[in-house]
């Protein structure tokens, strides 16, 4: 991957050095990404950038255009939170060829050597976590329910397949629903009311991210259903906040903001030295939340 | 009393109106007469708030009032019985008679007086049968236009505005109107009474106006006039001289058509219908409104199903029926409603006129430069179509250079017979008989002519053979040397006719 | 669009051909008119044989919660329909307040100088209404005094809202609106969340909005001059009839249940985003016309754009249960939808052939 | 809807006031009349001052081909549009006909018995467009033959079209569509990715599109039908035009039109995901209401659609290059769009009151 870097070093280097980062993320109607567009966009701009934030919507045919306007607007770095690994490559491709090096954040892309680096929480070892604690709370039987994320979304096979390396173990444990939500909180609200509808014998919920967590929690309020668990992903303050008031039991937090900073300190340099800092691939690990630390948790980092 | 002081109305190109003033006397039926597209229903709509005249001032006992919508019509006491039905054909009697001015209790519909009240009044113009809930899109046209009525009567008008009340009325339904208007009368109402018939408008007129192309040309005590004077009137100068016959000699038949039969929703709009027009010959076929003319000549086209009868042209009979078909077999229709059935509005003179025969002005499946411009301008040249440029809108030019243009196209699509209904309807006199030397000129071309006229004076003056029709039937036929007005108007409300929509 | 459509009076598609008479016609106009709720009925058999969970109180009631929603956009829409216009704004205007109404709950009004206000749940709500009765308002405004098409004017609305919505919060979530004591803004949940005698408020509403409306549709003034205008606009011009005033309102009514919906949706989500309710003026539109609305105006009833509401939403709830594949979803609601409009057609012709012979 | 549209007759709006004659008139006639271009000038102007990229030819490449998408689409519409009807679908067709070029591309074609046939780019990219071309004739028999609305119809196609997009893959995405020279199938990235002569295919095709486009409604029997059929059916039908044969035509030229710009979208991406286009059909409409066309049908020209296109598509991306918040590209796009029919009414009353004062 370094030959990679260099390739695009030469490109990167044969334009005037660029002062613009821009920073493409999904919808920030999930707090996720609204706090990886403010925590990029504040580290580039104390660095000295000029910045330009895009939100595509999980729409690649948007996300390409964007990218588009990152060319023309002959950008020296595009920070990237992608809608949907298989159709981001080719958009990923042409920036390279334009010159212009992309740093992905967030959601991986299934090729190396197009992106300069691929930095995501440690998705495995979340799920994990997760999947151990929900096991702990069911008491390790009974009837449970699942939430796919986008299945666009690497991400979402990743923590499900972690989930279930830990939960399969149990043989008391029965998944009898498993729907795709496609990380949307109003889906995940309406999926899991029929899924109760479907299951009433249901005693947890476990979700691939918190919007849908948060959803599913709002499904079992309307139901008056406080005997069910919910688990979420990524540590939102939203979550948070249900866990300190006792309903949802718990998320893996993803360090949102840290991963956003680290992508434009690495780009930072490789517009300074047209040198990959990093591999490619890095990832963070996650932290588990729950009501014993849920306090310590600010903006997606624990500060204790 | 009601005047009406240099009223002018334009439509686009057309003027409807010039400086027309117009009285109504109070407490008697002022009859308004004149030709087709004289102007007599746009004075109409001004006085009722319709429609807005371009110049002129209204007077009501004396001073000037501002009518600018129906509203306002209404708060000064007139009413109006419209010529072109304006019902809600989704809505029940009862509520058509009161839409507009509800019936309310504590906020809410007084469905039950509403209902009450309708059964009264449909009672008084004798149609107590009728159930004030039924929607009024389920009833014949006939029965529509006495809801028509039925609305007015409902308001306590001061002056009320008749526009041809009783254009789709049987005879007995039209003594039921007479009655209701006595009584109007002896409550110190002014009637306006705009009709076609002589005969009825002569038995309940007091005083009569005519208009004649937009221009009022007469106004007179009914007992002062006889027939003779407001035919005169309307027709503005001694029919034969208005209009140039057609002497040419008649060769083969063209046209011949066998027991055509149009099935209708009261009962056949035509009736085992046979005809012939043979070559050099231009054929009239008189009747009221409600006869079945128009949809014969649409039968004719295709643009109607026929349940049975032949059409053969040129003796060979043409089996599919369908609009194309009769194009290629050597018919041409000219419609009665150039609005709606004639003209595109959106396209340009010249556009219209080529439509027909488009594919004729390809090469290798594209316009030929210029073809169109010199096809159109030959048929403006020749028809004397008064346009200056052919890329003009259509909507343009005057009524009757409209009309021009319909029969500009289809005279481009060959005809062998040239249907034309209603041709003259609403163009001015000038135009009408350019139109009546065009027709001429065309029988001596070879070409076969039938055409339908409402005007007396017009079919007697144009017409080698007269053909008459009364509720979907041929009640009679006359060549040009036996023709009497008499005749024709006996034979159009012969018998058939008095059964319409009963 | 009128020349094709469903209302097409049977007068201008020509003479109906005479069929044998009686009661079989009957019979089938019978079916016909009351297709709705024959759907519906065929459906919930359906559903409820492959699925013991279907017809239970609890699932019935909580699919008729998911069909409030859309039932309350498509009445409103109804009204507008009536008049033969159309409303696509319907989606973004409950998005709009939706997210109004989130951010007096979640952030509170700035006051100039001195703090932020933070008004009752009563009355956020009512703010929320006001605002989707403006922007219906601004659309009447647009289609009656600018003659601009309904399809447009509202279409133009659809994006304009929908912007605003964003630009609210930045295109961020409101996620928390449950207020709190000392603020005296607490309880905005029970619109969406509560239950009374153990039947959701929100389905309370919509049982409360539709009566509401089918009383205004056939008992009073307004309501018939409603379907005058749709039914002849000149002859309602000349019936004295304030076309333009009618046509105003309407959708005026449009966008304020537009954004009742928008706040149901938010209170049962409890969080407000900007993207609430996009493309749900679609699901409106086809309920109203399931119903037997025609777009030309003047024909439909509220009773009939309801049923057409459920039978899109038990529709789509019970292939869920059911696990069909949700893609199917997409496509047997618009075969549905085309479906419905082709017996209505149907419907027309047969009542002219009887009305034909009852003549 | 027509009652209220752009292309109201004068004549029921009353007399039109009379204003002074003459040249100022004309001179305000011939602004409304190239309003789209002056818009189009104006924001480029503006935007131009804004940023330097934005005039700089590479970025003009850009946004045009971003344009040329939406462009296709809208010429389709613009066909349905002039005969009087609308196209809803075209959002919907484009993603089928992407997913099913997708599958071609990717997994190929299950032969019954052995193996999997793998078309060429060429045969693959033809399939897609007669796919198109089949869904919208279907529209055309729906609107003609069974008298259905066309916005029902169409709206139903939406869900049905979108329906079977996701059935294909279940919903998955058809990753990577380069193929490979042993199947023979390589090359699709051509079409949105390559460029010629330094302009991107993609801008090419668009251009071919137009061209084509434009001869037909100007210099073609057919296209003159098109435009009678819209101004006036029952004028055209006793002119001996095939009415209903002119209407499938136009709605089969728009499923064509969609499906040509689905693969596009597909081949810049790579890859095919059944979202594809969403709601692009409110772009499409968008952009020909924009360049004049009447949704009464009758009046509009390529050109300006086209115009509207360009007008949406550099809007939108000089928002984004300027760094304003994209939200606000939702609000200035509907702005836009009911600007432009309000001026176009304005236009109409001026011609009219020329023709009357000539007269
Ligand atoms: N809305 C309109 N637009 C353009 N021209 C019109 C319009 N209404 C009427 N005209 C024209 O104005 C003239 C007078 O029409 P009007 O209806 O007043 O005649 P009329 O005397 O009532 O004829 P009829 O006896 O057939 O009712 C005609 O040339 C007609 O074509
Ligand atoms: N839409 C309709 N619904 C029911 N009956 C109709 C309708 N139109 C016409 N009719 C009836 O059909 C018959 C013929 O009508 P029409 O007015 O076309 O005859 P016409 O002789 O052409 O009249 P005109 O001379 O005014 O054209 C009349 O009995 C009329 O009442
Ligand atoms: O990791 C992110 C977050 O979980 C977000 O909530 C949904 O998208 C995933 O990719
Ligand atoms: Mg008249
Ligand atoms: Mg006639």
């Amino acid at each position: 991957s370094d030959s990679e870097g260099s390739d695009g070093s030469d490109a990167g280097a044969s334009e005037a050095k660029s002062n613009l980062i821009v920073i493409i993320t999904p919808s920030p109607d999930n707090v996720f990404f609204k706090a990886e567009q403010v925590a990029a966009d504040a580290k580039a701009k104390e660095l000295g950038y000029e910045t330009l934030v895009i939100s595509h919507d999980d729409d690649p045919t948007k996300q390409s255009q964007a990218i588009d306007t990152a060319i023309s607007r002959k950008a020296g770095a595009i920070i990237l939170d992608n809608a949907g690994a298989d159709a981001t490559e080719t958009a990923v491709q042409r920036a390279k060829d334009a010159g212009v090096p992309s740093f992905l954040i967030d959601r991986e892309i299934n090729s190396t050597g197009i992106a300069v680096a691929q930095i995501v929480s440690n998705n495995a070892q979340g799920a994990a976590l997760g999947g151990q604690l929900f096991a702990e709370e069911m008491e390790g039987k009974g009837q449970y329910a699942e939430l796919l994320g986008k299945e666009t979304d690497t991400n979402a096979g990743v923590r499900s397949k972690g989930y279930h390396d830990v939960l399969d173990q149990f043989p008391d444990l029965e998944m009898v629903a498993q729907q795709t939500a496609n990380w949307d909180q109003a889906e995940a609200l309406s999926k899991t009311q029929t899924i109760l509808q479907a299951n009433p014998k249901i005693k947890g919920i476990i979700a691939g991210n918190d919007t849908m967590a948060l959803g599913a929690q709002a499904a079992l309020d309307a139901a008056g259903r406080d005997d069910v668990i919910v688990v979420g992903f990524d540590g939102s303050p939203d979550v948070v906040e249900s866990i300190k008031s006792e309903k949802i039991k718990a998320t893996v937090l993803q360090p949102a903001s840290q991963i956003a900073e680290m992508a434009v300190e690495q780009a930072d340099s490789y517009i300074r030295t047209g040198q990959a800092s990093q591999p490619e691939k890095q990832s963070v690990d996650c932290i588990l939340v729950n009501a014993e630390n849920a306090d310590s948790v600010d903006n997606f980092a624990v500060t204790s | 009393m009601l005047t009406a002081e240099g009223v002018s109305k334009n439509y686009g190109g057309v003027h409807a109106l010039r400086d027309v003033t117009f009285t109504a006397h109070r407490g008697k039926v002022n009859v308004l007469v004149g030709e087709n597209g004289a102007g007599k229903s746009t004075l109409m709509k001004i006085l009722c708030g319709a429609e807005r005249p371009s110049s002129g001032t209204i007077r009501l006992e004396g001073e000037a009032v501002q009518i600018d919508s129906p509203r306002t019509a209404m708060a000064h006491g007139i009413g109006i019985i419209h010529q072109e039905l304006s019902l809600f054909p989704n809505l029940s009697i009862a509520e058509n008679l009161f839409a507009g001015r509800e019936l309310r209790q504590r906020g809410f519909s007084d469905l039950q007086t509403q209902r009450g009240r309708s059964k009264e009044v449909l009672a008084r113009l004798g149609q107590s049968h009728l159930d004030p809930d039924r929607l009024v899109g389920e009833l014949p046209i006939g029965q529509q236009q006495l809801v028509e009525i039925a609305r007015v009567l409902l308001e306590d008008v001061r002056i009320l505005i008749m526009d041809e009340p009783t254009s789709a009325l049987s005879n007995h339904e039209v003594d039921i109107l007479f009655t209701v208007i006595g009584d109007l009368l002896a409550d110190d109402v002014t009637i306006i009474y705009i009709s076609h018939k002589l005969d009825e408008f002569r038995r309940i007129g007091d005083h009569v106006t005519v208009l004649r192309d937009g221009r009022l040309v007469a106004h007179e005590r009914m007992d002062r006039t006889d027939t003779a004077w407001i035919v005169r009137q309307m027709v503005g100068r001694d029919p034969d001289s208005l209009f140039t016959r057609n002497r040419s000699e008649t060769g083969e038949t063209l046209l011949s058509v066998d027991g055509l039969t149009v099935a209708g929703p009261t009962r056949a709009l035509v009736d085992d219908v046979s005809l012939q027009v043979r070559a050099g010959e231009v054929v009239g076929i008189y009747g009221l409104m409600g006869a079945g003319r128009t949809e014969l000549m649409e039968a004719l086209m295709g643009l109607r199903k026929t349940a049975s009868g032949t059409v053969a042209v040129k003796g060979r009979v043409e089996p599919a029926g369908t609009v194309r078909a009769r194009l290629a077999a050597g018919l041409a229709l000219v419609p009665e409603d150039r609005q709606r059935d004639g003209l595109v509005q959106t396209m340009s003179v010249r556009d219209n006129i080529v439509l027909s025969t488009l594919n004729r002005l390809t090469r290798g499946g594209l316009f030929r430069r210029g073809a169109q411009r010199q096809t159109a301008q030959r048929k403006v040249d020749e028809l004397a179509i008064k346009v200056g440029d052919l890329a003009l809108a259509i909507t343009s030019l005057s009524g009757g250079n409209q009309q021009k243009v319909v029969l500009a196209r289809a005279m481009l699509t060959d005809p062998v017979v040239l249907l034309l209904d209603e041709p003259t309807r609403g163009v001015d006199v000038g135009a009408k008989s350019q139109i009546a030397d065009l027709m001429a000129g065309l029988a001596q071309a070879g070409f076969g002519v039938l055409f339908i006229s409402s005007e007396l004076a017009e079919v007697m003056a144009i017409a080698d053979r007269v053909l008459v029709m009364a509720a979907g039937r041929i009640t009679a036929e006359f060549d040009a040397d036996e023709l009497t007005e008499e005749a024709l108007v006996a034979a159009s409300a012969s018998k058939p006719a008095m059964e319409v929509e009963e | 669009m009128s020349d094709t459509d469903v209302a097409t009076p049977p007068a201008t598609t020509g003479p109906a051909p005479k069929r044998p008479p009686g009661n079989l016609a009957r019979a089938a106009l019978l079916l016909l008119k009351g297709r709705t709720v024959v759907v519906l009925v065929i459906l919930m058999i359906l559903f409820g044989t492959m699925s013991g969970e279907y017809l239970s109180s609890s699932n019935l009631i909580v699919m008729t919660k998911h069909v409030a929603i859309n039932a309350i956009l498509a009445i409103g829409v109804t009204f507008v329909i009536l008049t033969g216009g159309i409303d696509l704004s319907v989606g973004s205007i409950a998005g709009l307040a939706s997210m109004i109404c989130g951010g007096l709950l979640f952030s509170g009004l700035a006051l100039p100088g001195e703090g932020t206000l933070f008004l009752s749940v009563g009355m956020v709500i009512l703010a929320g209404v006001l605002v989707g009765c403006v922007v219906g308002w601004v659309n009447g405004v647009l289609v009656t005094r600018f003659k601009v098409a309904p399809f447009i004017a509202t279409l133009g609305m659809l994006y304009v809202a929908r912007g605003f919505a964003q630009l609210r919060s930045e295109g961020g979530t409101f996620p928390n609106l449950a207020g709190t004591p000392e603020r005296g803004n607490t309880g905005f949940h029970i619109i969406g969340v509560d239950r009374w005698l153990g039947i959701p408020v929100a389905v309370w509403i919509m049982v409360l909005v539709a009566a509401a409306a089918i009383v205004v549709t056939t008992r009073t003034p307004f309501g018939r001059q409603v379907y005058a205008v749709g039914g002849n606009e000149r002859a309602a011009e000349l019936a004295g009839i304030r076309v333009n005033r009618i046509k105003v309102a309407v959708y005026a009514i449009s966008g304020a249940c537009a954004a009742l919906a928008g706040l149901l949706l938010t209170s049962e989500l409890g969080a407000a985003y900007p993207d609430t309710a996009t493309t749900y003026e679609l699901n409106a539109i086809a309920a109203a016309v399931l119903g037997g609305t025609a777009l030309s105006g003047g024909r439909g009833t509220i009773v009939g754009t309801v049923l057409g509401a459920f039978v899109i939403g038990f529709l789509a709830d019970g292939l869920v249960l059911v696990g069909v594949s949700t893609f199917w979803q997409s496509v047997v609601k618009g075969a549905v939808i085309v479906f419905a409009v082709i017996t209505a057609t149907a419907q027309q012709r047969l009542e002219a052939s009887l009305a034909e012979r009852a003549a």
